[in-house]
């Protein structure tokens, strides 16, 4: 009996990490470590104080327990602090009161239990009645930390979130889309979020805000940034193979830059070179996760030297790769699947807009 | 050994399914571990009294589901029970609690020690159920024959016109759900004729406008509407025609509607500017009933407003609100189990039948036939729910 | 009843492999329960090294993320309906209800034999879902994103959780009737061991409570064939409506796994201390009341889901109503510790561990009940350790205590007694080593299900991985020297703790229905009646009979 | 079929459990046989929506007390099956309106006619 439980548990091991590894290999994690965007190459596109901006390392200060205060909604942190004294008051009382029965009244020879009473109606009630009232106070503080959470500041600054597998995207009341959230300081925020394909969640830790994105509904977040910097922000519910790497960053910026910010960037996205545009979108709207520019393999097919190649496809046709080609794909990526790759893609069809599609096939055509 | 004592069908799909009765070839008697019949009857008792409890909770969430969409969605519930048969519907109702008494009468027959009429009461009981089985049978191959399915599936016959949404056969006047969209629904398919596109002037003391003519909108006048600008609703009456082929019968060209509440003041003039090219000729029919003449001078009053019964008829008309297949998972769903747990109580009935004609049951030994009831009307009692819940929507 | 020669010990019984595959008798499907489950601990354990060993650096280590995902939804699928759910109710409980109300066996042993059964199905489909490619959607199945990807692996698995689910519910079903009709006379609700209290109140739970899980799958099971578009937004579905039909099982579930395990801590702590426990009733009532309050408070899962701000301040009240029962329960178990006799043997490490690491699980309990405390720490590592702290510290280690404390009186051999104490201190330091850490993880905003990580909480994984390998290696040894001990140990006397319960009046091994002859219900807190004649043999000494009172 | 002996309606105590006079099945059955006409009949009258529906729930509910202490014989049984019964409604009916409270909040941010957003029109 013995041998084939230890049997069972060691070829369970080796058995998960075999298969582990070779399923594993063609996936291809991006470098260990660094940040996924650091990595990218410089965009020479962008003016250089707003690249300077984007890469900034975010802040990883704050006390032992909680990350740094950047908003007013991090006032909950009073709460934590409370119940973190009366947990270890607790805890220390009754870890005490163990050692020290154990210690006193352990078995020696000679030593007996002595009788004592085995119900106390008074003690019973104290203990019962004393933290009934501390849980009123706990949900009393947590309510009102809570409410101002949810309830919609006067004129907030609303800030449109669409979150997809794997890619975040920001739209700013200058109809600039970026994946990184851009907010002014001191201002009331209002993300209003929805979800295109499963759910995901908008967690900024030094926010002290998360809320989970439905698809096909509307949830929203309301805030107040209230330090400048820039924080991690991460994709709290899970998504999918990606979820971990569904990680972007949250700027808090004066509110005079944060408005040239988004004006400057937008316009130089517009007047950017297609090319960079493409390589842009690659880098963002979530083509990095699939496809290589290196001709390396992943999920779907390489871009590299692929422009103006004759492709075959599962329906037996054969395709040129070409401007028509590539909007296709992005529209209806299911009417064009190239043998060997899995159907997985979804539709891009509504958030790209027409500059960012050519600026795609652009760049496919400028990795010859 | 002694026959042990089983008391209840824990069955469920995909779950295989355990006997009733004992299949000890010892005469029916006491199990070891019990005192006496007393005793093992009523722990048995208790048995099936939990797992009816238990039973209640299964098909907690299928309730959960149904009074969520009905309270947030009436309409689709509003429209989509027309397609149920209420006649099937009521017979079947009558048929289960016919089986109802058939099996409490059983009980009392086998704690009487009445043989033949403990048999012949599990017969009709399984009789009944088989009955049950087969209406159910005859109601889902017509919705599956009409695809008034759910999910992506759900794609059945649309706009009958005046009649209701019940339709026969392949025979589908209206058009396919999957096909149309709101403009282009034929409200009258069984008498071809005109479809009148039309422009509608508001005309004011301070000046006029051309307001956006709404398509027919077959949803209840919810919060989208309430952020467009004031529209008028082409709300088709029964005679409308449909575009296409002019072979000269006659129509007429619309019931302005405007919204739910009277016209604001007289001094409004509303004149309905018509398409020449598809303007029938003058139609010879009821006078109190526009007339378009011409070029765009058609000037008329609107009729009463339309009441509650008139606009349910309306709205049951035109193409089925969003995600009406929601009506029909459920539906499906609720029913579905059901006819699974009625499954489940003819197979239990077949087996106790068996053991009813070898004479296993005595007054000391009828507990199978007792839980067998009482999981029966447990059956029963739900159907007595799903009845009104889902055949008589108003 | 089952068959076979009803004075020799149920091992001796009959022989055979049928005999044991077809036995009606609890104490056999108790053992098979055992196996199975140990087994699967094992399985489950593996996952958990597996996870652990991946995220002892940010980024790549051992696994891409697909099989990162497949790890951690197979850990929890197979610690959570495998494991930790049947584990006391089934295999302890199956084994020593019957022995501790007297009773020949469960009311309906035929039944007692299909849930069995049902549980190696389920057992086999969840497993049986690994070479299908496995499920990688959490164990929670969440919609829409389980509704998407490969449709075999997740039939597979919900339909093996379906499984169980049913085999829970009929083994709750099967100790409610025994319990309340099998009770000897001169035992009253109030003479029974408290063990049997927290059976009672875990099976209501599993009674009210898992059909709504087993409707849940079957309309995810429908969503995912039929598309019937329950669950799916797309469809007119609502994903946040499957997170209220899945918890309004799932919370019930976590106290089926605690309460059961509440029940062993309190025989426990009382036969070692040799005293009686401080308030009986109301550590029986309280076991009762969080089988009601568990239906109350499933929304507390969703606070940030989705689920409306109202609906968020009721959870969130009706939750502290739950902390209340079980902070009594803690009181009054350190209550009777006060003034006792207390003998430091394997089950009582376990239990006096249990009382320490339940008391942290339930404070960090408060933290996510109180609202905006809430919004931060969800979904973190700090709702990872508070759930393992009362999964894995509380109910896993009172499983460990229970299979030592009746491991002589059901296998008739002691395990060694030194090896044991070891391993449950190394389990108490591998514990805290493995899951502290996440605490302060959590609360720094650490996600969770994350396969790659951001460098700055590194330290806290490396320490956290280290500790998982402490906990791997002594729960490991333990299931080797308790295997082993069915050999080698040595041969159990009926009383080896000196405890006061009708169980140890029987024989161990117990005869095939337990009592050679009826017992003799005594009160069970006598412990004065009780004298150790040799170490770890403890004999019922008849005061009112003979008189003689053996001097200490 | 009729029952020969004389039937007296309380001496049935003396077997295991209660057996259920002929008087009492007949009746139960044909009371629930006029209720389920009447539920039908009451559907052709227009009483409004949200009353037609608890006319209908009331008599469903009528018909399912009836069955539970006649057929189920509740009426003569031992206290706690009833409780056991009613627990597992208690439950159905927190379920139900705990539910409600929570989606009746967030119906108006559910997108329920969701239009795909638009193509953007083809290259020029």
């Amino acid at each position: 009996m013995k041998t084939i439980c230890t049997s069972i548990a060691i070829c369970v091991l080796l058995a998960l990490g075999s298969v582990a590894h070779a399923q594993d290999s063609a996936a291809g994690a991006p470098a260990a470590g660094a940040p996924a965007d650091a990595a990218a190459a410089k965009a020479p596109a962008l003016p250089a104080w707003i690249q300077e901006i984007n890469d900034r390392p975010w802040d990883t200060g704050g006390t032992f327990w909680l990350p740094t205060k950047a908003s007013l909604q991090a006032d909950s942190d009073f709460m934590f602090y409370a119940v973190l004294a009366l947990s270890l008051f607790f805890l220390t009382g009754i870890t005490a009161f163990v050692v020290y029965f154990t210690i006193k009244y352990r078995h020696r020879p000679g030593h007996k239990a002595e009788p004592s009473s085995h119900h106390n109606d008074a003690l019973e009630i104290t203990w019962s009645v004393i933290p009934t009232i501390i849980c009123v106070f706990l949900f009393i503080g947590g309510w009102d930390g809570y409410v101002s959470m949810q309830t919609r500041p006067a004129e907030p600054l609303l800030i449109k979130v669409t979150a997809k597998k794997w890619v975040w995207d920001f739209e700013y009341p200058n109809g600039w889309h970026s994946p990184n959230l851009h907010v002014p300081i001191d201002q009331p925020i209002e993300l209003q979020m929805t979800s295109l394909d499963v759910l995901h969640a908008f967690y900024v830790p030094p926010f002290r805000v998360k809320q989970d994105i439905v698809p096909r509904r509307y949830t929203y977040i309301y805030f107040t940034p209230s330090r400048l910097g820039t924080y991690r922000l991460y994709c709290a519910e899970y998504c999918g193979m990606n979820h971990s790497l569904m990680k972007e960053k949250a700027f808090v910026h004066e509110a005079a830059t944060w408005q040239r910010f988004i004006d400057e960037a937008k316009a130089a996205e517009q007047n950017m070179d297609p090319k960079d545009l493409g390589k842009m979108v690659w880098e963002k709207k979530g083509c990095i996760a699939c496809h290589t520019i290196d001709g390396g393999a992943k999920v779907g097919p390489t871009w590299k030297g692929s422009w103006g190649q004759q492709v075959k496809l599962t329906d037996g046709t054969t395709a040129t790769v070409d401007a028509a080609y590539v909007r296709t794909s992005i529209m209806e990526p299911q009417k064009q699947l190239q043998p060997g790759y899995p159907p997985s893609m979804p539709t891009y069809a509504g958030q790209l807009s027409e500059a960012e599609i050519n600026g795609v096939a652009a760049f496919i055509e400028s990795l010859k | 050994m002694t026959a042990g004592h089983d008391h209840h069908a824990p069955h469920g799909p995909g779950s295989g399914h355990d006997d009733h009765g004992d299949h000890g070839t010892h005469p029916p008697g006491i199990q070891h571990h019990y005192d006496d019949a007393q005793h093992q009857f009523d722990s048995g008792k208790l048995g099936i009294w939990f797992f009816l409890a238990q039973e209640v909770l299964f098909f907690s969430a299928l309730f959960v589901a149904y009074v969520l969409y009905r309270h947030h969605r009436p309409e689709i519930f509003a429209y989509a029970h027309h397609y149920l048969d209420v006649k099937w519907g009521a017979i079947n109702t009558g048929v289960l609690i016919v089986s109802s008494l058939s099996a409490a009468w059983a009980v009392r027959c086998a704690q009487l020690a009445q043989r033949r009429g403990l048999i012949l009461c599990l017969s009709i009981t399984l009789v009944c159920a088989c009955g049950f089985l087969a209406i159910k049978y005859i109601e889902y191959t017509h919705k599956i024959h009409e695809h008034i399915l759910f999910g992506k599936k759900f794609d059945p016959c649309v706009s009958s016109g005046g009649q209701h949404l019940l339709t026969n056969g392949d025979h589908c006047p209206g058009t396919k759900r999957s096909a149309c969209r709101a403009a282009d629904v034929d409200l009258r398919p069984d008498q071809p004729g005109w479809q009148v596109a039309c422009k509608v002037k508001e005309t004011t003391p301070t000046g006029t406008r051309e307001l956006p003519v709404c398509e027919m909108e077959a949803h209840h006048h919810g919060p989208a509407h309430a952020a467009n600008p004031p529209c008028w609703e082409i709300s088709q009456n029964p005679w409308v025609c449909k575009a296409g082929d002019f072979n000269g019968t006659p129509g007429v060209a619309a019931l302005v509607h405007y919204g739910d509440h009277a016209l604001r003041g007289s001094s409004t003039k509303i004149e309905l500017e018509c398409d020449a090219a598809k303007a029938p000729p003058t139609p010879d029919y009821a006078a109190d009933l526009p007339v378009v003449g011409g070029l765009g001078q058609g000037t008329f009053q609107p009729k009463q407003k339309l009441s509650d019964h008139d606009l349910g008829v309306q709205r049951s008309m035109g193409p089925p609100p969003e995600h009406t297949n929601m009506f029909f998972s459920i539906y499906f769903c609720m029913t579905g189990l059901h006819g699974i747990h009625v499954l489940a109580g003819v197979i239990v009935c077949i087996w106790l039948l068996i053991r009813a004609v070898k004479g296993h049951f005595t007054p000391q030994y009828f507990g199978p036939v007792d839980y067998f009831a009482l999981y029966w009307h447990l059956v029963d009692l739900i159907w007595i729910f799903l009845f009104p819940l889902l055949y008589l929507i108003h | 009843m089952s068959t076979g020669n009803p004075n020799v010990s149920y091992f001796e019984a009959s022989h055979g492999i049928k005999n044991w595959l077809y036995t009606l008798d609890h104490k056999r499907i108790g053992l098979m329960y055992l196996f199975g489950i140990l087994t699967a601990l094992m399985i489950g354990g593996a996952f958990a090294l597996l996870v652990r060993i991946e995220l002892m650096a940010p980024g790549e280590t051992i696994v891409g993320p697909e099989t990162y995902n497949r790890l951690f939804t197979l850990h929890g699928a197979v610690m959570v309906f495998l494991v930790i759910i049947p584990g006391v109710p089934a295999a302890l409980g199956n084994m020593i209800l019957p022995i501790q109300l007297g009773a020949p066996d469960v009311a309906f042993p035929r039944l007692n034999l299909f849930s069995f059964y049902l549980w190696c199905t389920g057992a086999a489909c969840l497993l049986l879902s690994i070479v299908f490619g496995a499920i990688d959607t959490g164990w929670t199945f969440y919609t829409p994103y389980s509704l998407g990807g490969d449709h075999t692996p997740v039939m597979l698995a919900i339909g093996g959780a379906f499984l169980l689910g049913f085999s829970s519910i009929f083994t709750g079903l099967n100790f409610l009737v025994t319990i309340h009709k099998f009770r000897p006379q001169g035992m009253g609700w109030f003479q029974m061991p408290l063990n049997l209290w927290a059976l009672y109140a875990t099976a209501l739970m599993q009674v009210l409570a898992t059909p709504v899980l087993g409707i849940t799958l079957l309309l995810l099971f429908m969503e995912h064939f039929l598309h019937i578009g329950i669950f799916d937004p797309t469809l007119g579905g609502d994903p946040v409506l499957f997170q209220h039909f899945f918890w309004f099982y799932s919370h019930p579930a976590v106290y089926i796994m605690i309460v059961p395990a509440m029940g062993v801590i309190s025989d426990v702590l009382t036969t070692f201390s040799r005293k009686p426990i401080f308030g009986y009733r109301f550590i029986a009532y309280s076991s009762v009341s969080l089988a009601l309050l568990s239906f109350l408070v499933w929304g507390h899962h969703m606070f940030v889901s989705g689920q409306s701000k109202l609906a968020n301040m009721v959870f969130s009240a009706l939750t502290f109503t739950v902390g209340i029962p079980a902070a009594i329960k803690v009181f009054n178990w350190t209550a009777t510790l006060y003034k006792g006799d207390i003998r430091l043997k394997t089950p009582m490490i376990y239990a006096l561990s249990f009382l320490i690491l339940f008391t942290i699980g339930g404070l960090t309990g408060l933290f996510l009940a109180i609202l905006s405390t809430d919004v931060h720490l969800h979904d973190t590592y700090f709702v990872v350790a508070h759930f393992h702290y009362v999964m894995m510290g509380s109910g896993l280690v009172a499983f460990l205590c229970g299979l030592h404390y009746w491991w002589p009186k059901f296998t008739g051999r002691m395990y060694p007694e030194r090896i044991a104490q070891v391993c449950a201190v190394g389990v108490f330091i591998g514990f805290n080593l493995t899951f502290l850490p996440q605490f302060v993880m959590g609360s720094r905003g650490m996600p969770r299900r994350y396969w790659d990580y951001d460098p700055e909480f590194a330290i806290f994984h490396q320490i956290s991985t280290i500790g998982a390998i402490i906990l791997g290696i002594s729960m490991f040894t333990q299931v080797i020297y308790l295997m082993a001990s069915f050999k080698i140990g040595k041969k159990a006397p009926k009383n080896p703790w000196g405890a006061s319960t009708l169980e140890w009046d029987a024989p161990s091994p117990p005869t095939l229905y337990n009592f050679p002859e009826p017992p003799e219900v005594h009160e069970i807190y006598e412990y004065d009646d009780i004298v150790e004649e040799s170490p770890d043999n403890w004999v019922r000494v008849n005061r009112k009979g003979t008189g003689t009172k053996a001097e200490h | 079929m009729a029952n020969p002996a004389a039937d007296k309606h309380h001496d049935d105590h003396h077997g295991i459990a209660h057996v259920a006079s002929l008087k009492v099945l007949l009746g139960t059955w044909i009371l629930l046989m006029i209720l389920t006409v009447a539920t039908v009949g009451a559907t052709k009258v227009d009483f409004g929506p949200s009353t037609n529906l608890a006319i209908a729930m009331f008599i469903a509910v009528i018909k399912a007390t009836l069955v539970v202490l006649f057929f189920m014989h509740l009426f003569y049984d031992k206290l706690f099956h009833t409780v056991l019964i009613v627990a597992g409604v208690l439950a159905l009916a927190l379920f139900v309106g705990f539910t409600l409270m929570d989606s009746n909040q967030y119906q108006e941010s559910i997108q329920w006619n969701y239009t795909v957003p638009a193509d953007p029109p083809p290259a020029p």
